[in-house]
C-alpha cells in the first residue's frame, strides 16, 4: 500500500490539502497549521494567477484552515464562542474524515486497477452461436419498453452533446479509414493502378485529401508501393504482399 | 510454448475459420509443426468428449460446436442470458431508432465507444438492417430499424416512437462554436 | 447426455456468463448435478493443458483463453485490447463499487474534485449506468457498477470487492494527517 500523493497537478482542493501535509511528513519537519495555511494561500493564488477555476471549495478547505488557524493563536478558552468553538471541531473533523476516505479510495483504486489488469489477459469469446443454428426468433425479447428506449436515447444523447462537437456544422469530413478500405479494394482487383485512376470518381478536393492520405497510410504499412518519376507524372501504386496481423490506423476513431 | 492450447485459444476468439498459414505466422512455427498440432488437437477434443468439434472448412479450420448438443443450444438461445440485450446493444439500438438512417461511425462518436459488436449483434437478431448506403466517397452503410423491431418495441409505426427532449447544446456551446465566424462588428450585433 | 460437453458447448456459445441456475434449466439437471460437471470441466480443461479456462465471474460462468496465451491472440486479427481507465476514472469506479446506489455530487465530496467526465467514461465503457434516481426534489441520478464491471474486475459478486476496511489508511498515517490540525499546547483544552 502506498500512500504517498504525487501529483504536481492539482486536480482538487483536498488533493492539495493531501499533498502539502504528506510532503511535509517527508520533510521530517513537524507540520504546523500555520505553515499549512500558508503554503495553502499561496497555492491558491496561484493557481488563480494559472486562471484555473477556483472552486468554492478550494476557498471553504481554506476558510476552515485560516478558522483553525486563528482559534489557536486566541489566548484562552474562555474568550471563545462554545457553538462557534464545536462548529470549528465538527469542520475539521468532517476535513480529517474527507481526507481519510479520499486516501482509502485512492488506494483500493490501485486494487482495482491490478484486477482489471489481470483480467485484460483473459480473452472470453463474443462470436455467438454457430452458424448452424438457429434460434427461434419468437422467443427474442426486447427486455424494454419503447419508453425506456426513448430514455436511453436521451440519456446518450444528453451524453454526447456535453461534449461540444462540429456536427452540427456540417462539414461532411471525407472518412480516411473509409478511403483506406477503398483503396485496399481496388488494388486488390489490379495489382498496379494509378493514383488519377483510382480517384477518379471522386469530387470534392477533400476527399481527394482523403484518399492521398489512405495512399500514405497504405504505404507506411507496406501494403502498398507508390512511386512518381517527377512531380508531374502519375503516381504508380503497386501492391505488394501484406504482412500478418492486424493493422491499426490512427485513422480509425 | 505449447502450440496447441494457442491454436485452441486463437481458433476461440477467432469469428472465422482461421487458415493453417495465417496459424503459422500469428504462431512463428513452421506449417508442419502447426498440422500436427491441428491433428492433435482435434484428436483431443474427439478422445474426451468435449463439448466442442475441430473441423476444416472452406478457407481454414474453426470450432464448433458438437451437432448432438444442437438441441441444448437452441434451447439456451431462447433462455434469458441469451436472449437478453446487452446494455451496449440496447444503447445502439436506442440511437438507431432515433437517428436512422445511420452509419456505424455515426453511432460510435454519439455513444464514445466502438459499437460494431452491439451492431452485429442487432443484426443477427433482425432488430436492425442495412437500409442504404451514405452518399459519397466513404459508401458507408447506413443502418436502420426493422419491423421485428417495431413488432416487439409494441410499435405501430417508427412515428410512435416516443419523442425526445429536443436535444440542442445550450446557449454558452452555441456562443463559443460561433464566435470566430461572427463578422467583428463594433456595434453590438445580438444574433442568438 | 454427457453433461460436462453440454455446458462446454454453452458456454462456448455464450456472449456473457452464464449462472448455474440457467445452466440448471438448459439442461433440464438438477443444480448439484450443474455444480459437479462445471467442476469436472474446468479440472479437465486444467488437466490437459488445454488454452481455455473456466471461471465464475459475475454471478455466472465463463470460458476464456489462457492468460499466458495473450501475446499470441494480439499478434491475431481479432484481438480486443482495452485502453486502460484514468486514474481518475479508477477512483470514481473505487467509489461507485463500494457507494452505490451514488449519486455525482457524493462522489465528488469524497473525491474532492468534480468527477462528471470520469463517471461518462465509465458509462460508455459499460462499467457504471444509472441504477435509479435519489427520491426528493433534486432527483439526482445514482450511478451503480454493471455486470460487466464484476467480469472486468473478475469479482463473481459485489460482495467480493476487497473488505474496504483493508485500505483505510493505517494508524501512522492517520496520526501524520491528523497532527497539523492538533492544538499545538498542552495547556489548551484537549476537546476533538
Amino acid at each position: 500500500m502506498t500512500y504517498e500523493v504525487r501529483t504536481p497537478v492539482y486536480e482538487g482542493p483536498l488533493e492539495l490539502l493531501l499533498q502539502l501535509i504528506t510532503s511535509h511528513r517527508l520533510d521530517v519537519t513537524e507540520v504546523s497549521l500555520s505553515d499549512l495555511v500558508t503554503e495553502y494561500l499561496a497555492h491558491l493564488g496561484q493557481m488563480r494567477e494559472m486562471d484555473l477555476e477556483v472552486t468554492s471549495e478550494f476557498l471553504m478547505i481554506a476558510a476552515t484552515l485560516i478558522q483553525l488557524k486563528a482559534r489557536r493563536l486566541l489566548p484562552g478558552d474562555d474568550t471563545v464562542d462554545l457553538d462557534e468553538d464545536l462548529l470549528l471541531a465538527e469542520e475539521r473533523d468532517r476535513l480529517l474524515a474527507r481526507l481519510l476516505a479520499n486516501l482509502t479510495f485512492k488506494d483500493v483504486a490501485t486494487v482495482l486497477a491490478l484486477r482489471f489488469e489481470a483480467t485484460e489477459m483473459l480473452v472470453s469469446r463474443q462470436v455467438g452461436l454457430d452458424p448452424e443454428i438457429t434460434p427461434p426468433r419468437r422467443e427474442l425479447r426486447l427486455g424494454v419498453t419503447a419508453l425506456e428506449l426513448a430514455r436511453l436515447a436521451d440519456r446518450i444523447l444528453q451524453r454526447s452533446i456535453a461534449q461540444p462537437d462540429l456536427d452540427h456544422l456540417d462539414l461532411e469530413l471525407p472518412s480516411v479509414s473509409d478511403a483506406i478500405a477503398d483503396l485496399r479494394r481496388r488494388l486488390e482487383a489490379d495489382i498496379e493502378t494509378d493514383f488519377d485512376r483510382v480517384t477518379a470518381h471522386l469530387e470534392r478536393p477533400l476527399e481527394l485529401v482523403a484518399y492521398f492520405l489512405a495512399m500514405l497510410e497504405l504505404a507506411r504499412w507496406g501494403l502498398v508501393e507508390a512511386r512518381q518519376t517527377d512531380a508531374r507524372s502519375p503516381i504508380v501504386l503497386r501492391r505488394t504482399e501484406a504482412p500478418a496481423g492486424v493493422l491499426i490506423s490512427e485513422w480509425d476513431s | 510454448m505449447d502450440p496447441i492450447a494457442a491454436i485452441e485459444a486463437v481458433l476461440f476468439v477467432a469469428d472465422a475459420p482461421v487458415s493453417a498459414g495465417e496459424l503459422s505466422q500469428v504462431l512463428e512455427l513452421p506449417p508442419a509443426e502447426i498440422a500436427t498440432a491441428l491433428r492433435t488437437l482435434g484428436e483431443r477434443l474427439a478422445a474426451q468428449s468435449s463439448g466442442l468439434v475441430l473441423r476444416e472448412v472452406a478457407g481454414g479450420w474453426r470450432l464448433y460446436t458438437r451437432p448432438d448438443l444442437h438441441p441444448y443450444l437452441e434451447r439456451f438461445a431462447a433462455s434469458p442470458t441469451a436472449a437478453r440485450l446487452s446494455r451496449a446493444a440496447l444503447e445502439t439500438l436506442a440511437v438507431v431508432a432515433y437517428r436512422q438512417p445511420v452509419a456505424r461511425g455515426q453511432i460510435a462518436e454519439i455513444r464514445g465507444v466502438d459499437s460494431e459488436q452491439a451492431l452485429r449483434t442487432l443484426e443477427q437478431r433482425g432488430l436492425v438492417d442495412v437500409i442504404g448506403t451514405a452518399p459519397g466517397s466513404g459508401q458507408a452503410l447506413l443502418y436502420g430499424t426493422t419491423e421485428t423491431f417495431l413488432e416487439k418495441a409494441g410499435l405501430a409505426s417508427l412515428a410512435d416512437l416516443p419523442p425526445l427532449a429536443d436535444h440542442v447544446p445550450p446557449p454558452t456551446v452555441v456562443e463559443i462554436l460561433e464566435r470566430p465566424f461572427r463578422p467583428e462588428e463594433p456595434s453590438s450585433d445580438s444574433r442568438s
